[in-house]
């Protein structure tokens, strides 16, 4: 079920530099799973696209999703001044999800990729280590993890904490294993975890980003590439939108 | 109250259509909208065989609008016919139009031959004008003899009735009207998109893979409305307007600008209930207004 | 960090103008920006005698944009002489493009003519393209021998160097950019306004008392883009970029597109001081991009 | 010296069915006279052309400018929702205002042509009647003409209060004369006001309205009929936002 209403705002949090954390009271809760994605449409009239923003934690008890954002244009920086109380258009939950599986899974993210990793890591049975890339020492969100994973590793560009380098190296480094690995990052990051996988011969669902216009899989504006035809298209596209964001490293083009 | 409409002897329950390609073949939409309750629903584009479309970004964000060159991807007539029309047949009280796509009138021509005999098929929208072919589609409609020619062709194979969908992105969309109505169209729609571009100024690169993109949404309206005005005072075929429709009003605006018909495109995107929102709007209007059927409003602001 | 940027000889302290018709002759705009500040005032329009214009009324609102229906009022080329180019004198640093409108060739060129030897005019925008004259106007903008021969005689009269402004009201802008470079133009602008309608529903009639008017603003823009890119890549004259120019992420746009300066038009009517506000973004993003001359970004994105 | 500028919200309060009163705080009102107009921006960024709004009271000691308008559409809607804290964009002051003349005026204003009369009735140095039109017995602002003039007239559509009929029967009614009449109202009203003003030899200004875009002077877009062929035209049209709103009744077309 998907939902389209007025959101209200819970909570705003600025995280770090650029980087917020907004809670919404919606009904697009109780059909949420991990790896979803909600649609936020602009206060601004002269802006008719949705911004996809991936779901960060579900609150079922307070009827609340949170979502976690970094500043990049106009339609961010008009999230980033929502304040409690203030309402928001949105539609969700969007997108398929990650299946939760496996008794050992790495959850890896990079950046803005975070966020849809906590939920994940919450929410997956086996044990957890999370594997976490940033560009310098803010590094948003990654406290939140401890609860949810056995273990939380640090990867930073600039070498400032954890291992100097990119979560591949960090996997590397500790020569991770794993039953599943699930990954959500730059393309470079999620082609680099897809080989690491397939090296290690481990299943991984990779979460792709494309620019979107329905959200719904109605306009097939968002589509990646798909190594097979696929069955819905019937041709080497997949709707990142409703056959996505998740996806098996294995089916796309990376 | 009757909002009925009839073009080329197939009625309409009312007027609200969803725009070609906007809507997929309505299975998206039909968690938002009871299909059932719309005039009719109008497929995405569909040719002889599938079509892979063009690379991504496919979607670029306007001032009140968006570009889009998705380039007509679709699974072909076949996977259609099986999957899409078979879905449609539990929605009988909407019609179904089949927007149909090709390279080259062969294409054009398998296309309706196949469908000839599908009985869930009211009628055919032949898109002659997407922006973002570049071996057919739009050079046929920017063309008049082509858009005549092609018409003629379509309709000798046709056995459904046969919309003609024009380009905007003419000198004189009177001209393109005249030569589909010579060449024996049933209808004509309006309009297509605008072509248009965006460059990103940071990365100094285009937004779109495909550089240029259509342009759709409220943007677009002022020129859909001028265009099916114009076109309504020349040619005597029904016509079905569209172009950034959102609001009830800009419903009635279009067909007080002499559409039978209207259809609902991007809209849907920021607004997945739209068609209907805009169809109890409509209803409203007329009731308020003492307006006892549909019909009686359309063409009349002259 | 360099801004100048040349156009058929003459030179222009940065690229910025304003937009013919929006801005008078920059008397009542003087309250907010210095004009002295600007690459170039452009005028509006101005004929051989008075015109009146059109009935209003003449404006409409629409989403991201307005519809205009002037119809070329203006006081004549003889009181434009006497006082709006004398007011300009003042303001030695920004250039001045005097915008001529005429019904016929003879009106073009008498009013070239008498603009000939008036020292504070550096270059003239003949307006082919404005949708509001039924008697020439857009007619001549739509067709390419008529931009050919018009642009032929006006340079055979002109002392300054000619710009030949487009409509974007065709099916292929490159046709008419060829049409006025082989007529000998120096340069081109576009794009001038598309013509679009505004009906209004609860009173069942049209808005503007012109029936349609000329759309401009944001909603435009990417039309423009899309244009501009196009004729660069045909002709080799410099372009002069408008439509929807708002900000200076859009002005940077049109460059990057092939525009060799811009002008600013609808955006003056909701921030007076639109023209700077632009031109101060421009210098920024040159600053932070390491941009030292800003013909260095003319048309590079391809 | 106009002056484009984020105004403040004061107070916004609804005086009748769909009439609001919004006190706004901008520097725009060093500048202003009776008769003048700003022109207010929406914050829908969809919506580029301003809002044209008579100035109804100067409050030079608080730096508000009030105005009062009529809900019809959806610029208007935005602006009634305006509350005490809100900013709202306005360029203003725009306009030529009413000249002050005379020992002996009469101000007259039809529904929501009554506004700008409130200034002005306050600031004419001479005796002052005040004749003011309505449809019903929704006699918004006409309690504030008290301390403004010596005498308050009314007339309403429906007879429910004052003179049964318009603003013209009740001069007629009433006989009045004075040395100069001020009106604001429909067009219709102006040229009963004229005609009025004609056939008993009084000097009359009338208030225009046009749509606009520009405000001030640049575009042509809101002329009026001139009788004579304007000074800086040089045709028969004059500028509503420049060379008005304020005209002579035998200046202009009715
Ligand atoms: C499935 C999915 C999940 C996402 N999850 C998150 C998240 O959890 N946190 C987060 O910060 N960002 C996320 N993004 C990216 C986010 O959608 C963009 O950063 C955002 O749309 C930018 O909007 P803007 O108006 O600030 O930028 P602008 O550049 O002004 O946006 C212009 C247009 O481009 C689109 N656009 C721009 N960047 C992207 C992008 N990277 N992906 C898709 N569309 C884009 C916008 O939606 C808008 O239509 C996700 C994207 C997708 C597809
Ligand atoms: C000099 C002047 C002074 C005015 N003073 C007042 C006042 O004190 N109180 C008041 O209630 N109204 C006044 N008006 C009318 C007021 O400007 C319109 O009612 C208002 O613009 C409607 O905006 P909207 O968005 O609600 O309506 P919409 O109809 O949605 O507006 C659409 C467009 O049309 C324009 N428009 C619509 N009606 C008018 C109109 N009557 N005059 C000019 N433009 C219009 C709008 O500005 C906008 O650009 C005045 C108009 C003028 C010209
Ligand atoms: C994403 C998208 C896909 C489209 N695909 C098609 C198509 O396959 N065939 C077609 O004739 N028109 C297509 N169109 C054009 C629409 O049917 C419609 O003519 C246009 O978008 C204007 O209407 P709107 O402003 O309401 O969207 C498409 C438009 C969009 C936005
Ligand atoms: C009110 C108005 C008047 C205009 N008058 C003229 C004119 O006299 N001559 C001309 O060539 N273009 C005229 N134009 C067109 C503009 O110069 C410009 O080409 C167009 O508005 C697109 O730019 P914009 O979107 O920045 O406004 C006018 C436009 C407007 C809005
Ligand atoms: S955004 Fe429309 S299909 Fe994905
Ligand atoms: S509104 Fe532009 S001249 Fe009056």
């Amino acid at each position: 079920m998907k939902v389209k209403e007025r959101a209200t705002v819970v909570a705003q949090k600025k995280l770090a530099e650029g980087v917020f954390s907004l809670e919404l009271e919606t009904n697009a809760t109780k059909y949420a799973v991990p790896g979803q994605f909600i649609n936020i449409f602009s206060n601004d009239k002269s802006k008719l696209l949705p911004r996809p923003i991936s779901i960060c934690e579900i609150n079922e008890l307070n009827n609340t999703l949170r979502v976690v954002f970094r500043v990049v244009g106009e339609g961010t920086t008009e999230f980033s001044e929502l304040q409690a109380g203030d309402t928001v258009e949105i539609l969700g939950p969007l997108g398929n999800g990650f299946p939760l599986e496996g008794e050992k899974a790495i959850v890896v993210g990079g950046g803005i990729g975070v966020p849809p990793m906590l939920e994940l890591a919450k929410q997956l049975k086996g044990s957890v280590t999370a594997v976490m890339g940033y560009r310098n020492d803010d590094l948003f969100l990654a406290d939140e993890f401890i609860d949810a994973a056995a273990d939380v590793i640090i990867a930073t560009d600039d070498g400032s904490v954890g291992v100097h380098g990119t979560v591949v190296d960090a996997m590397k480094e500790n020569e991770l294993t794993a039953d599943v690995i699930y990954a959500c990052g730059p393309k470079p990051m999620l082609r680099g975890v897809a080989q690491y996988a397939l090296e290690k011969g481990i299943k991984c669902y990779v979460s792709m980003e494309e620019r979107m216009a329905c959200g719904v899989g109605a306009c097939l504006g968002c589509v990646c590439q798909a190594k097979e035809v696929d069955d819905h298209s019937h041709v080497k596209n997949k709707r990142v939108c409703k056959d996505g964001p998740v996806f098996l490293s294995t089916e796309v083009e990376l | 109250m009757n909002t009925k409409v009839t073009i080329a002897g197939v009625e309409f329950q009312n007027p609200i259509m969803e725009a070609s390609g906007t809507f997929g073949s309505g299975m998206e939409y039909s968690e938002f909208v009871d299909l059932n309750k719309l005039g009719a629903v109008v497929t995405k584009g569909v040719a002889n065989v599938p079509w892979l479309g063009n690379p991504t970004p496919r979607i670029a964000e306007v001032k009140s609008g968006m570009l889009n060159a998705i380039g007509l991807q679709n699974p072909g007539v076949e996977v259609f016919c099986e999957r899409d029309l078979k879905f449609l047949e539990q929605y009988k009280d909407a019609k179904v139009v089949v927007n149909v796509c090709g390279h080259s009138a062969e294409e054009y021509i398998e296309v309706v031959d196949r469908l000839a005999d599908e009985k869930r098929v009211d009628m055919l929208e032949i898109n002659i004008s997407c922006p973002n072919v570049k071996e057919g589609g739009i050079a046929f409609g920017q063309d008049p003899k082509a858009v005549e020619e092609i018409t003629r062709l379509v309709k000798a194979h046709a056995k459904q009735p046969i919309v003609m969908k024009l380009s905007p992105n003419v000198t004189d969309i009177k001209v393109m009207a005249k030569a589909a109505e010579a060449g024996g169209a049933d209808a004509i729609s309006l309009i297509n998109t605008l072509t248009g571009m965006k460059i990103d100024v940071e990365r100094q690169s285009f937004v779109l893979a495909n550089k240029t993109g259509g342009m759709s949404g409220p943007a677009v309206h002022p020129i859909a409305v001028r265009m099916v005005y114009e076109c309504a005072s020349t040619v005597s075929i029904p016509i079905i307007g569209m172009g950034g429709i959102s609001t009830w009003e800009d419903a009635i605006e279009m067909m007080l600008a002499g559409a039978t018909a209207v259809s609902i495109g991007t809209a849907n995107f920021y607004n997945p209930t739209a068609t209907l929102d805009i169809l109890n709007g409509m209803k409203e209007y007329m009731e308020r207004k003492g307006i006892e059927d549909i019909n009686d409003i359309i063409g009349i602001v002259k």
